[in-house]
């Protein structure tokens, strides 16, 4: 009953960007969340999205891990098709939402190590993505409904590296962090796109997350014109 | 979904088609109305009553019927889910056409229930027994008012006919397992029923052919409602799509109000 | 890893969050055992509550099994979990699996409480000969059940109105296993002077179920998560 | 007899019979309204049955 007529070793497009959207529309409850999004990331880069309040990006990041269908136009990850080809786009994907994703009736270890090995991550690798956040040690053993909203952060920021995405979706990823877990994170950041992975952010904090990003892109009103896309 | 429907102000209202019909279902439609005639006619008048059951036997020709269409839909309804489902295009016609089918047989079961209820009371002195059929009936009742439910969950288009796609489906596989496991029951407590026999009247004639009448003329009804059923079901889902035109205008006016 | 490897974690996730919180033992069982007290003042005749025990053990597992099956899903959808395995590609029959499985270890558990308490409150007694019987018919039973409750818990997980949707689906669907179990546990009793040889039919019915529903949920799971939305 | 019991069991059968025809009436009744309406709104080259 698998019904996605699945080709999952052959991406459909012959596309160069990692993220290639065109005129996607997406659409929740009858309102168009996103009203015509072009964007085109390539490999490597870190790309920001920048807007207010519900203009709709983290719809496009949602979107981007297949989540939420594309009503019209067209949109690829990979080079795999959003409309047909989700299975193949989703082990190379990891998002970060506005929700973390957690069981807070486990531990941070007993999280990360889950999370981890959904994907076969080994016990070494679980236990540095622990570390690279700093929630190992004393944090370990301590039940994730009881962590501050920074903590949770960091655990799912963990979960995160543990699964070894090649593309990035993160939203507000700053939010609830401090001053030392911001640095943190950008250095993660900084580390995984030399290792290969392509980032996606949302934030409304440009001067924060623009240091950071090669590019900055704007959504308004549920759509984005992405100079990008048409070179 | 995928193609761009038209505006909606593109034709005059005025020379726009009225309704749903065409030539053939009008055909359809004709030779329903007839058929019912017939169906009153022999039901009520011509065919003879029958020699235990007396006049009671009468109400079988509408219950009987009723009955049958509803699981004709409901097996109408599992097709359609399966076109949808294992189909190349998963076309939302299929899944159109299966939500207007379990609809429909949804309303024929509650009738099969009352008409049935109705001829218990004239044949075993009570409206309601155990009988395997009835209880079957019952059940199903309720779980196509649950397939209704999901087909009315919400998202897009094509999520809400995958989703009820699966329902279908799996709902199907629950009649063979209800029936089976409510006759085994039965079975078991054959001191509890009112009357020894099911129920069953041996028919010859001109009461078998007044049944067949009913069957035809309801199987009718149902080509016929069903044909424009889908056809409503499928304008409501292009209005959806030009609402969400018009909301995906609106939408872009607001980012051209702010850029 | 995998399909049976991700099955087993998701199930010992399961169970290690069950331990952790202990709904079932803290809120799950009392309801039920609540639920038994109360069929005991509806039918006030001894007599008669020896004769329904059976029944009553299963209907009561039936408005457990409701409430465990919120509760199972409950934990993937409060934080987005249920997105993050979407994301995470993670098979979606092995999270029926796992997640069925360790369902159907809170409900076994439910159930051998449920059926000492029917002994101990209705005064039904277990003749040594029905011990088999019974152990079948609750494995069998409980697999049904889970592979239902499963399903479902999935389709309307995530909905609004989802407490009210599930009962509306699930309940029809698990009338046979309500049916079988019933007679099944009322021949290993000796309920009503019943044979015990009369209640292996059923375990038949429950098997045939149990695979089919096993089967069939494995199989749409994946689709109806996926779209949910 | 036969008169008597037939006299008795008449609102029976023409009830049930009333009720067929009456949820079925009222049921095509629903849809044809409804399609009347929603045809109004729609391009014929939209319909697919035209």
């Amino acid at each position: 009953m698998d019904v996605d007529p699945e080709v999952p070793s052959a991406p459909s497009a012959a596309s160069d960007h990692v993220v290639a959207l065109d005129q996607a529309v997406a659409v929740i409850g009858g309102f168009p969340v996103l009203a015509g999004a072009t964007l085109a990331v390539s490999s490597g880069e870190i790309v920001l999205l920048s807007g207010p309040n519900g203009a709709g990006k983290t719809s496009i990041l949602r979107l981007c891990a297949g989540l939420l269908p594309i009503a019209r136009g067209s949109g690829s990850i990979f080079g795999f098709d959003l409309a047909t080809q989700r299975d193949s786009i989703r082990p190379r994907v990891g998002l970060l939402g506005h929700r973390n994703g957690l069981y807070g009736d486990l531990t941070v270890a007993e999280n990360v190590a889950f999370w981890g090995s959904t994907v076969g991550a080994t016990p070494d690798e679980i236990g540095a993505a622990s570390a690279r956040l700093g929630v190992d040690g004393r944090l370990n053993d301590v039940v994730v409904s009881k962590l501050s909203a920074g903590q949770k952060r960091r655990t799912s920021l963990a979960c995160l590296v543990a699964r070894r995405a090649e593309l990035w979706l993160l939203d507000e990823p700053h939010a609830g962090l401090d001053a030392a877990g911001r640095d943190e994170l950008d250095t993660v950041l900084r580390q995984a796109v030399s290792s290969g992975a392509t980032v996606l952010v949302a934030s409304h904090e440009l001067e924060r997350a623009g240091s950071l990003a090669d590019r900055v892109v704007d959504v308004i009103g549920g759509q984005v014109h992405d100079s990008g896309a048409s070179s | 979904m995928t193609t761009t429907p038209t505006i909606p102000a593109e034709q005059p209202a005025a020379t726009r088609r009225a309704g749903t019909g065409t030539t053939a279902t009008r055909v359809l439609g004709i030779a329903m109305v007839v058929t019912m005639g017939w169906l009153v006619a022999f039901g009520l008048g011509f065919s003879p009553a029958d020699r235990d059951q007396e006049d009671a036997v009468r109400i079988l020709y509408v219950h009987v019927p009723t009955a049958w269409v509803a699981y004709l839909a409901f097996i109408v309804t599992a097709v359609g889910s399966a076109m949808y489902l294992f189909g190349k295009k998963h076309s939302l016609g299929f899944d159109r056409f299966a939500g207007a089918s379990a609809e429909i047989g949804v309303v024929f079961m509650a009738l099969t229930l009352v008409s049935g209820m109705l001829w218990g009371k004239l044949t075993w002195g009570v409206y309601w027994q155990w009988d395997a059929r009835l209880t079957t009936t019952a059940l199903l009742f309720v779980s196509y008012i649950g397939y209704l439910a999901v087909r009315g969950l919400g998202g897009s288009h094509q999520q809400r006919a995958k989703r009820s796609a699966v329902v279908g489906l799996l709902v199907v596989l629950e009649i063979p397992l209800v029936h089976f496991s409510v006759k085994m029951w039965r079975s078991l407590h054959q001191d509890a029923s009112v009357l020894d026999s099911e129920g069953d009247v041996s028919m010859d004639g001109l009461m078998l052919f007044s049944l067949f009448v009913g069957v035809v003329a309801f199987t009718l009804w149902y080509a016929w409602i069903l044909l424009h059923r889908t056809r409503v079901m499928a304008m409501e889902d292009m209005l959806d799509d030009h609402g969400l035109d018009r909301a995906l205008d609106a939408r872009r006016a607001e980012a051209e109000e702010q850029s | 890893m995998s399909r049976w490897q991700i099955a087993r974690l998701v199930a010992s996730k399961d169970l290690r969050i069950e331990r952790r919180s202990r709904v079932l033992m803290n809120q799950v069982l009392p309801f039920a055992g609540v639920t038994m007290v109360m069929f005991a003042f509806a039918l006030d005749a001894s007599n008669v509550l020896e004769r329904v025990a059976p029944g009553l053990v299963w209907l009561a597992t039936l408005f457990s099994l409701l409430v465990l099956v919120q509760r199972s899903f409950a934990i993937e959808s409060d934080d987005g979990a249920l997105d993050a395995l979407r994301v995470a590609g993670v098979d979606p029959v092995a999270i029926y699996w796992g997640k069925a499985f360790a369902l159907a270890v809170q409900l076994a558990v439910l159930e051998v409480v449920l059926l000492i308490a029917a002994v101990l409150l209705y005064g039904a007694d277990v003749p040594l000969g029905g011990i088999v019987l019974l152990a079948t018919t609750l494995v069998t039973a409980t697999c049904g059940l889970a592979s239902v409750g499963t399903l479902y818990g999935g389709l309307t997980a995530g909905f609004t109105g989802r407490e009210t949707l599930l009962p509306l689906l699930v309940l029809p669907v698990v009338a046979p296993v309500l049916i079988g179990a019933t007679r099944a546990v009322e021949s290993a009793l000796g309920t009503g002077g019943v044979a015990l040889s009369e209640g292996w039919p059923w375990i038949g019915l429950l098997s045939v179920f149990a695979v089919a529903f096993g089967a069939g949920g494995a199989l749409a799971f994946g689709p109806l998560i996926e779209e949910a939305t | 007899m036969l008169g008597i019991l037939a006299l008795q069991d008449a609102g029976f059968i023409l009830g049930g019979y009333a009720i067929t025809f009456a949820a079925i009436g009222t049921y095509t009744w629903r849809v044809m309204s409804n399609g009347r309406k929603l045809a109004e709104q729609i391009d014929d080259s939209d319909k697919y049955w035209t």
